[in-house]
Formats: C-alpha cells, structure tokens, sequence
C-alpha cells in the first residue's frame, strides 16, 4: 500500500488539494501510483474519461499517457480490459465473458399496488380465502393478481377452508419468507408497531378520534391474528 | 442569585457553567445526556465517578433552572425526584428493613448507564468517522448491463408489504372475516364502535362526530352510518349510559356519558 | 443438487440453477478462468454480489470461494480493491484514493445526532428492541429516527424477541456494511473492547427484574425507566 510509501505522505486530505496548486510543491507520483490512481477513476466515473480529465484529476507532473499503457497492459487477458472510447478510456469485460452478465438484464419491476396488497393479506391472515381477500381489499379480485404471486413462488393454495363450499385457502411460502428475510409469517410488524416506527402515513394522532382521521383507537384484530 | 456567602472561584466557575447549561438545555438529548455532561467535570474515569457529587450538580442544575424560571422537561424533573431519591439512600445508613436493591447499586447502575452512553457516543463517532462509500471509496460507476435477455422479475420489500397493509387496515374500520355489504353501516357496529367512545364524552357533543372514518362525507355510506349511529345511541339512552338533547327540530343531535351510568356492559346487554 | 455433487461444495439453493444446465458435460474452467469471470461480474456490478448469486452464475463446479481468494491478493494495493460485505463481494476503490473521486462523491445526508447514536446503538447491540435503544440514550425514539436509518437502508426489522410482548427488533443491513466499509457487523471498530468492557451488556436497571428490559414496543418510554 502506498500510505507506507514514503513518497506518498501528503496526498491524503482531499479537499485541499487544488487544481491551482503550485506546481512542483508536491513531488510527482512513482508511475505505479499514477497507475494506481487512474484504475480508481476510471473505475468510479459513470462516463469514459479524457486524457485531458485525466491529467487535470491526477497531480501535476503525472505522465497519464505512459500510466495508461501499464494499466492496460496489467489488465491484458483478465476480465476486465482498459479500452479506448473515442478519445476516453473507460473500463469494460472482456467481451468473451458478456454471457456472465445475461442475468444482469433482469427488469425489475415494482408489484402492483393490488398484488402486494393481496401478498400482504395473505401473509397477514393466512389461510385466507379468495373471498376474504376480496372483503379485505374491498374490490374483486383478478385472476392475475393471484397468477403473478403464484408464479413468483410466493403464495400457494393451502387447505380447503371447512364452511360451505369449501372453498380454497391461501398461504405464503417458504421462499416468501426467504424473500422478506423472514423466519415466520409471525415476525411481521403489526399495526401499532408499524405506527410506532413512524411507517404509517401520519394522518393524524392516535386519540384524535373526532378529527376526520383514519386513525382507529388502537384495533383488535391484530392481536387475534395470530393466535391458533 | 441569592447566594450572599463567600465564594470561591472554582464555585462562581461551576455557577457560571451551570447556568450556561440551562441556557443550552434544548442541546441536551434528555436528563442522561445532560448527567453525562456534568459527570465531565468530575474529570475522572467514569467508573469512578462520585454518583453522590453527581446528583448534587444534578439537582443544583435542576434548582438553578427553576430560579431562572426555566421549565424544564418532565424527564428532567423525575431524574431530579430519583437523583434526590438516591441520594438520601445514599446519605443515609441502610435501612436493614428495607427490600429491593441497595443504594450502591442503583448508583453503580447509573454509572454503568452513563459509561454506556458515552461509549456509544464515541461509537458513533468512529463509525462516522470511518471511509465510506460515495465518499471516501466508490463503486463502479457505469455498472454493465448490455441488454440481451429480458425478464421481467417483480419485486417488493417486506416495508413496502407491511405498508401496504397497514394502508389497508387503516383505510377504514375493517374487521377481519366480517361480511357486511357496503354501503350498509350495521347497528351492532355502531353500538360497538359508540359504547367503546362514549366514555369520553364528558361534555356534550355532536353526534356526527362519532361517525366512523371513512363514513363521514355525504351520500348512501353517511346516511347509513348516521342512521345506525343514531339508533346505537337510543339504545345506548334506553340502557342509561348516555343522555341525548336536540334543542330543536333539525338542530344538531348531542350526547354525552351519563355521568352515574357506568355499569356493567355485561349485565345490561340485552341481546 | 449438492448433495448429488461432491465438487460442489458451497452452492445455492438448487431451485435457483437453470433447468436446462446440463451438469457433468462441460469440463470445470480452470482456476484462473474462475477469477476472471469472478473480475467480469463484480467489476459489471454496482452493489456487492453474494457468494450464492456467484456460484449460480459461473459453470457448474467452480470453487467461488478460492477463485475469490486469489482475486483479492491480486487487487491487493492497487486502486480498486476486492472487499467482502457479509456474504457478498464488491469491487470498490482504495479509500486512500477518495481525493480524487470530487466529481464522483455524493453529498453525504447530514443525520441528526439522535440517528447517529440510534445506529451506533442497533449495530454494536444487535438485535436491540427500540425499548433498549431507548434505555440506552435515556430519550424515548422519535418515529422519524427509526423510520429515516430505514428508509437509508442502513437498519431493518430482525427477529422478534422472544420476550413477553414479543418486541421486534432491528438490526443493521448489508448496505449498511457496503457504506461504511465493514466486512461483517464484528469489524465494527471497537466491538471487542466494548463487549469486554461489558458495555454491550443488557443490564436493567437493579430491582427491575420484572419489566427487565425487553418491555414491549409501546413502552410509552424513558420516563417509566427510572420509576420504582
């Protein structure tokens, strides 16, 4: 590490450093530093980097076009290559390797404002029938919603629910938890906990009960929801 | 100050800092922070620290605030009365009879609470003061995604789950497994929701007010709210637990908690 | 599957493995390959990849984790280094090098002394109920404080407490580690010592053997502490 180097002892605090310092106060940087310093750039900037951005970030006196022949040349056959973009350098994979990266092409798309409240219903009063959902949400439910989750592993049917018509039940699944890095359906916060982390919508106090708030006095539901 | 005795200048000293204390007490992260501060002055390793001395510069602090007129928060003042407590067990030989911890440990817990804060604070400060990402070491800045294969992957987080339940249970008065048909505002609910509110009605009051969220605007949904609101307080009258008045037609119906009608809701039930 | 596989020593969950994989038929890349497609996916990612999502995507067969040990000596002193990040692997700059990054750094959000010492708290006590994060500070939470370090990523919900009430807990998260450089929650600076020091203790206060520490979330907070 170069903080050993007894060359190196004053580069640290950033900030003082300024592109109007007086050249040749600060000795230049052994070439492996300089190296050294344009692999961070490179690697950190969102956009290929010029020349010209390069000798201006790297302290006067560094020779970037001879630390750039290194680093390439440190990086040769390894998977990743220096390249040059136009008159940028930037830092790309190997192409050989591109097929690493198909996973990486995933589009991660949000649930839909329906399914993850049919996902939390169900997480929260399993075994819950389709109709209970439906009285829950106050709006039928599609056949989608309940697809999609099935699909993505996170709900299954549980058993018949023995009233009329037997109706089918459904319920989270292992990978639901491991998702939500749950060890249980019952590690779920409940409302007042919600509440109390400050991650219900404040609309309004608890006991303000004549303010045309949502805020119910403290309801009971939530502490039968998980009693067997 | 009304303090005419002589004194020395360690003590105007600690006067002058105990009052730049008060002035500064919104600065102060409760009554152990502020016991933090003062236990500074002991200059020596908390684990050594005098808690007798401590309480004294305490409540010293707590006194000279209330000369100075400053209203200090309620945690101030019942760290003042258990400071005081304290010290009094402390000044006083132990009482054999006496249950419970003994003085010294209830000052030995206070030290070990103050040694713990401080050291969180330094804690705290050395994680801070650590590198960190964006600032002091970056990640890559153009991550690679060529855009080859598309799958679309939904996602969620459990806060994005657990809020989105919470919007539902607070969206309105549900109940779990009950199946009312909406619109309809059921009398049992009403006489639930008005018994369980009626307590606090003390003084007269509207009762509008004790409409359901959800079921106030106008329309089908209010009017069969009020409806039942209404009927659950005439039978709420006819048990004798609230008085109703209307001073005249269409003028606003009121109630309140009959104030000698607290009995047994088991017992006067009568469905 | 592993336990089909005696070569596959610290693979995923099988499910996740592409079907259509056809084990056995292609020969295992040899060592040096294995760190260059490690270099190709951690260099193409922004945040850290777990062991597990490294296993999935290289060829059946390859050693992750010694691939891992020899990329790490290989970015040793230079500017951008291997680090670990709990279960996951990040490529990330030589911190020493910060000063040069200007155009990179993002304004760091100014946190509140009370958010400081609440994330110091739930990272050296963890899992801590808020009732402990309370008794700790000697202040009740404010809701913002919980809700803010979440919505940073930094803290989550962890398991609840097996305690009357059954509070839950939270806990520090991965980006957590990410930002402030940490291998795992031990490399906290200072951990060992406190913990010897008995400061990481939870110690209630004397006589209060009753409500201990671990009383329930609604705890209305810091003002009952010091009663009886």
């Amino acid at each position: 590490m170069t903080e050993n180097d007894p060359t190196e002892t004053q580069v640290t605090p950033a900030e003082k450093r300024d592109p109007n310092d007086t050249p040749g106060l600060f000795p230049v940087p052994p070439i492996a530093e300089q190296e050294r310093m344009i692999e961070a750039v490179l690697f950190a900037s969102a956009e290929p980097v010029t020349m010209a951005e390069l000798t201006k970030r790297l302290p006067e006196g560094c020779d970037v076009a001879e630390a750039l022949v290194h680093l390439r040349n440190r990086y040769a056959g390894r998977g990743v290559h220096l390249v040059r973009v136009g008159d940028a350098w930037a830092m790309r994979t190997a192409a050989d390797l591109g097929w690493l990266m198909r996973t990486e092409q995933v589009e991660q798309r949000k649930l839909s404002r329906a399914a993850i409240e049919t996902l939390a219903i169900i997480a929260y009063h399993q075994p819950v029938t389709r109709a209970e959902i439906e009285e829950i949400r106050g709006v039928s439910l599609s056949r989608g919603t309940i697809d999609l989750l099935m699909e993505m592993g996170w709900i299954r049917f549980g058993r018949r629910r023995m009233t009329p018509g037997r109706p089918l039940t459904f319920v989270v699944t292992g990978d639901f938890l491991d998702h939500f890095g749950l060890e249980t359906p019952r590690d779920l916060p409940g409302l007042k906990e919600l509440r109390e982390a400050g991650l219900l919508d404040s609309r309004g106090m608890p006991g303000a009960t004549l303010s045309d708030d949502d805020d119910e006095p403290e309801d009971p539901g939530q502490t039968e929801l998980f009693e067997d | 100050m009304t303090d005419a005795a002589p004194q020395t200048g360690d003590a105007i000293a600690a006067r002058l800092d105990d009052e730049a204390l008060i002035v500064d007490v919104d600065g102060y992260e409760g009554p152990l922070d502020l016991l933090l501060t003062l236990s500074r002055r002991q200059k020596v390793d908390l684990r050594k620290i005098s808690v007798l001395q401590l309480a004294e510069q305490y409540l010293r602090f707590v006194e000279a605030a209330r000369a100075l007129r400053i209203e200090l928060a309620a945690d101030y003042l019942v760290m003042a009365a258990w400071l005081a407590f304290l010290k009094s067990r402390l000044l006083l030989p132990p009482d054999p009879t006496e249950e419970g911890p003994s003085a010294e440990d209830l000052a030995a817990h206070l030290a070990f609470q103050l040694e713990r804060l401080e050291a969180m604070r330094e804690a705290s400060g050395r994680l801070m003061g650590r590198d960190r990402l964006g600032r002091e070491f970056f990640a890559r800045g153009a991550p690679e995604t060529h855009a080859i294969e598309k799958r679309t992957q939904h996602t969620a987080t459990l806060l994005e789950l657990v809020q989105a339940y919470a919007r539902l249970r607070t969206r309105d008065d549900f109940r779990p497994y009950a199946f009312d048909r909406t619109d309809i505002y059921p009398l049992e609910t009403a006489l639930e929701r008005l018994r369980g509110m009626i307590g606090e009605a003390v003084n007269w009051s509207d009762l509008a007010g004790f409409l359901p969220p959800g079921w106030r605007l106008a329309g089908s949904r209010r009017r069969s709210a009020l409806a039942s609101t209404f009927a659950a307080s005439l039978e709420l009258a006819k048990q004798g637990r609230l008085d109703i008045q209307q001073s005249e037609t269409f003028a606003p119906i009121r109630v309140r908690v009959r104030q000698d009608g607290r009995r047994d809701d088991r017992t006067q039930d009568p469905s």
